[in-house]
């Protein structure tokens, strides 16, 4: 038998489900400490998420897409980028765009019905929540080709669901990355569900990891619950992409804790014990029991920072809650860069309409 | 199963007895038309996300799988280009695909497929080829959703030659329509305006009566002035004519309900009786389906205007996030005020 | 090459120097602007399918890659989606990405990224991202071509907010336009009427100069009629209109040539004037952009009309394959017969 | 290291350029005697494809895409299916349709800007020539699944090129093929160019086949100048489909001998060495090397064909020239069963038109 090619893809662990090492650490995070502020970061997206959805359940907040459960893939990632990087997210990585600057405002103040909530203070170059789902692998992948174009040492990095890695965008995504060497790295935050759909009918494969490999490209799975691990893998990812080697794809595995979004009833559709069973898995336990064992963490120091995560969401609330709704020619003003004069003529329309009223 | 390719009834009815004596919303007479054409044609099959187990996110599809299975029900993977394409390559082997879109921002992947191949395979082929296929679509804004989830997308299609859009405004038409889409031989577009999903209920006798793809509504009779409209805007429509009431103007309503093809007789009747005419539509204004409408009166009934037309629409802008899709809306205070612009100039 | 992105002299002019001394093509006037907006802004790139050492399967990009290199002049991989969405990306990134459909029945997966992306990307961030970004298409049938070769698709993307529709009809207008297009900070689709691209040649010269994205142009005066058109039909329609002055018809000629936004003034001043208007287009008549145009006159114009607005389009049915395709084409009979009709109605 | 999953993809060829073989043939194939008639299909197609393109050039044909270089891989395809399949071609893939029963003056009707030559006499439910690029690959992915859903047992094969591995719906199309396990075949045929672009441009990917990866189906890549090795890949696939195993991805690498169409000039961009190096490669001189070896084929059989293909290729060219155009309401006749109103006036005024002219 002549063998055209052959193909192997990793999986990575570090920290298991118990809070233990089962691996060695590598060399990059073998220092403990250097996980405790991520750590911490990982409580105050949960913080955040928490509220999010009681404010939601009040009436004060739109739809909102929780990330509860994503919590070391989603700081893993934001963590591993430069601020010069481009970052492009579907709806729900807030622990990555916390780490690049994006205000909890801000996404409050999007899932509000709000359009200012994509104007992010920071970064400003960052793309925009995408809602069709995986459109922006492909934006995220014409960035990467800017870069190499313009010799910028800069790298771009999507994120995109299981359910999102069935889509054409995604497929096209890794296609030219392939086909064009791009620094790019593909972020597959493999939670088990796309909406009531499991991930076991999106797809005859075995990881979708491997979906790399129809471009050409490295894959590794990585336990998206495993701080170390995903940390580790965007390391690798990342130093490929700025030595000029080309993309990655990765599959996260983890798990959506929460319903799809506060729209949705998941219990029609998943059962208990598989919820429970992930709950096992929670990212945050067992990185805390590690960061207990090595001395690092205690109830009293959780306890502080609960607190303060608290008020600090507090205050992002109160923020948006604060903010005035946008005047009627805020639909107008923001299409074209110089505006048609029909548009000008609907635009006093408009305001005349609202004057009135 | 087997592959019946002419409706007849089948062997197993499922358990489900239509309840036909109690009023049902819009989207439930949708469930109700599914149910009723895939009890009796089993070349119907259901495709979409989130349509199997779940039962769509709006619960169009709520209770099919479980009734007729999941070989008659079928969850996607999440990508619409693989649903359209799948959906033609079904419809031409002799099955009869109902395709949901998620949302109306979801369907522009699907164009491909709808415009290249599903209104060409009979053009193409001499006749060797058809596709059968029916496209759901939620459609429309004024429901808090998120971005994309809100398009007003018809008039993209009405351009396209072979296809046929409608849009249900009612219970009862919603349950005709979609029986009439799903047994037409040729690729229609089935709009929901999900806006008025839950808005009111009406008895819809489970009879498995279609009504025709070709026909509009006159729902209001009226003398001075004809409002045309479709879809969610129905419901703003009915009440300016009930302002305009107040005023002593007699406003006839008339519900396209079927955009292509369009039934332009009934509304070439009606302003050559009343004279004016204002068109309300939820897209944007500039190409939108009312310049068709307009169009139309220019080339066909410009003797019988007695007051330019108007067309109360969407702003030629996007349709903003929540906190201000109710100011892009075409609200009942403009309605009225063309009209009366309308009324005073003739 | 460096990450410019405001327009400037580039740092090395190719060694090509423009021709200015002799006439050229319709499409020889696209690779002159193309040509001279890459010379001068860094930050302009092409990219689609065979543009780079084939120079484009009409050779619009003929010699682009040689002078400028691989990195400004992209073959990509043959997918449509994947234009759309990179040169989505590379937009919003400071870049001036100017793809190519191959045709324009290959355009339709490119749709999803313009209307939920392209024409968002300024108004979802409120002005922080936006997307400056020119698609090129070849439009149009009339060149013997295989099926999906011949689309005049226009209308769909004139509904969309946001987005600039051209259409040049002429090689001095093919070269402001698109050099206007490709400085716009907004996106623009750019058709380019395939079967005039080699109709006649004409005096360009190569300076630069932009014409206005927002503009009608009135190519012949007259005083009984207005002819509106746009694109390839312009031939047909000026033809037409010297057919009527040998009948005594003095015809006036607009091209739209910004069909979004329109320059509707331009056309209602001409029909204030003649108090008549044809409307003639090659896409399907239902729901085609002349619908706008004529909904405009209804609305607008409707006291200044003597006849009925008409319009003389491709019939509502695909353009057939080559040995047919000319009987679908709006004909000079048909449209000296549809202005006899509004000049004798009036 | 912990491997997540691993993968192989095997190559397969039987018959080198020379004639020799350069392994046991299968079973299936061991009798040399089963190759004789497809060799002479191999030359008919080649007779078809010169005068074709000769018509072309006369002006007697529109746009031709010629087949030159692909009659093994083509013949393979349609040699290798049942009647009661579903073939969904792209629009070169002659061989396959002849194997199918589609006339040749279909094909030259169709090139011929006549919408008839896709109303194939047989077979009545093979998919039509499809342009737009692969898209017929989805279609073929839904006619499997109606004949699943149905329990049909039949399958469909799709073609499509190296250019066309690119595009999103090959992707969805074997995307899924995997979540449905579908019957399905997915013929991937590398002619090493689509229009001016090398098959090295449009992916990273080692081979084309291995893109089946991506969906979790099987893939081979095969000497697509080979016909016995084109045999056996489809033995299998078609074999593993028809045991509702699902569906299969094989690359045949051949070569596109001719011009893109005979609207294109391939010495703009690609090399004569190349082209004279793939000649060195053809199908048919390899065929009938081995089957002259095996006494089975001589000059004067060659001879005797060559004036048979030419007499019928002839007929068919004729009955092609001799068809009338279609009447002008054609183009209405045939857009909706029930057509509207308003379509028919403009057929009325279309009719009126033709008559006045
Ligand atoms: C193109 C498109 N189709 C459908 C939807 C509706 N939708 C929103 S989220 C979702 C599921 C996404 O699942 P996955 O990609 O796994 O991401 P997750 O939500 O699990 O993070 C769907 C179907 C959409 N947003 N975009
Ligand atoms: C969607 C789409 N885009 C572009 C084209 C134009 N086009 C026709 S054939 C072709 C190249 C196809 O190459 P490949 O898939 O390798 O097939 P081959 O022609 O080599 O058999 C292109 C770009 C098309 N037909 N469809
Ligand atoms: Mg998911
Ligand atoms: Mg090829």
């Amino acid at each position: 038998m002549t063998v055209a090619a052959t193909f192997e893809i990793e999986y990575l662990q570090y920290l298991g489900p118990d809070g233990k090492p089962t691996a060695d650490f590598p060399a990059a995070f073998s220092d403990p400490e250097t996980l405790l502020p991520l750590f911490k970061e990982m409580l105050f997206v949960r913080t955040f998420d928490t509220k999010s959805i009681a404010l939601q359940r009040t009436g004060k907040l739109g739809t909102y897409a929780s990330s509860l459960g994503h919590e070391a893939t989603h700081i893993g990632i934001g963590a591993s980028m430069r601020p010069e990087d481009v970052f492009a997210p579907s709806y729900r990585e807030y622990g990555a765009q916390f780490m690049r600057g994006v205000h909890p405002r801000e996404i409050l103040m999007y899932w509000g019905g709000d359009e200012r909530g994509n104007d992010f203070e920071v970064p400003r170059h960052d793309f925009s929540w995408s809602v069709p789902i995986s459109t922006q692998c492909l934006h995220a992948a014409g960035a990467a080709l800017a870069f190499k174009l313009r010799k910028e040492p800069r790298l771009a990095v999507a994120c995109c669901g299981d359910g999102g890695s069935s889509k054409t965008d995604f497929y096209a995504a890794l296609n030219s990355a392939g086909a064009y060497t791009l620094p790019l790295v593909l972020c597959v935050i493999n939670n088990g569900w796309a909406i009531s759909v499991p991930r076991s009918a999106q797809t005859g494969a075995k990881t979708l990891a491997q979906k790399g490999i129809a471009g050409g490209l490295p894959c590794l799975q990585v336990d998206g619950n495993d701080l170390v691990a995903v940390l580790e893998g965007m390391r690798r990812a990342t130093e490929r992409a700025r030595n000029g080697e080309g993309a990655t794809v990765i599959e996260f595995l983890t798990y959506r804790l929460h319903d799809h979004t506060t729209a949705d009833d998941a219990r029609r559709y998943r059962s208990e014990e598989e919820v429970k069973a992930a709950w096992e898995r929670d990212p945050i336990p067992r990185l805390r029991t590690f960061l207990t064992t090595k001395k690092l963490w205690d109830e009293q120091q959780e306890k502080a920072w609960a607190e303060a995560c608290g008020k600090r969401v507090d205050a992002e609330i109160n923020a948006y809650l604060a903010s005035k709704v946008q005047p009627v020619e805020a639909m107008f003003d923001y299409l074209y860069a110089d505006p048609p004069a029909d548009l000008l003529k609907q635009r006093d329309a408009a305001i005349a309409l609202e004057k009135r009223a | 199963m087997s592959a019946a390719k002419s409706p007849g009834v089948g062997a197993e009815a499922p358990p489900t007895k239509a309840k036909t004596d109690a009023p049902i919303t819009l989207i439930e007479a949708i469930t109700q038309a599914l149910a009723w054409e895939m009890r009796h044609d089993d070349s119907v099959v259901v495709l979409g996300e989130d349509v199997g187990v779940n039962g769509g996110v709006f619960r169009a599809t709520a209770g099919l799988q479980q009734t007729f299975g999941p070989e008659r029900v079928l969850d996607t993977p999440l990508d619409e280009t693989t649903i359209a394409g799948l959906t033609v390559g079904m419809a031409a082997q002799g099955m009869k695909p109902v395709a949901e879109s998620q949302f109306d921002g979801f369907m522009y992947p699907m164009i491909d497929h709808i415009v290249c191949h599903a209104v060409r395979l009979r053009y193409r082929t001499r006749g060797r080829l058809h596709c059968p296929m029916v496209l759901r679509v939620p459609w429309g804004g004024g429901i808090r959703a998120p971005e994309h989830h809100s398009e007003a997308n018809e008039a993209i299609f009405t351009n396209v030659p072979g296809l046929r859009v409608v849009m249900p405004s009612s219970p009862a038409r919603a349950y005709g329509l979609l029986l009439a889409a799903i047994r037409d031989p040729d690729p229609v577009i089935y709009f929901e305006p999900k806006r008025i999903y839950r808005q009111y209920k009406e008895l819809v006798p489970d009879d498995g009566e279609a009504l025709p793809l070709d026909v509009c509504y006159v729902l209001r009779d009226g003398d001075d002035i004809t409002l045309v409209t479709w879809g969610a805007q129905v419901k703003e429509t009915l009440e300016a004519a009930d302002r305009l009431a107040e005023d002593g103007i007699s406003a006839e309503v008339i519900d396209v309900a079927t955009l292509k093809p369009l039934d332009f007789d009934t509304i070439a009747e009606s302003v050559a009786k009343t004279g004016r005419c204002v068109i309300v539509h939820e897209a944007a204004k500039t190409a939108g389906f009312g310049a068709e409408i307009a169009a139309r009166l220019a080339e066909e009934s410009m003797y019988d205007l007695l007051a330019p037309v108007e067309r109360v629409t969407g702003y030629d802008t996007h349709i903003p996030l929540f906190r201000l899709e109710m100011k892009y809306l075409p609200s009942v205070d403009r309605i009225v005020a063309a009209a009366k612009r309308a009324v005073a100039a003739g």
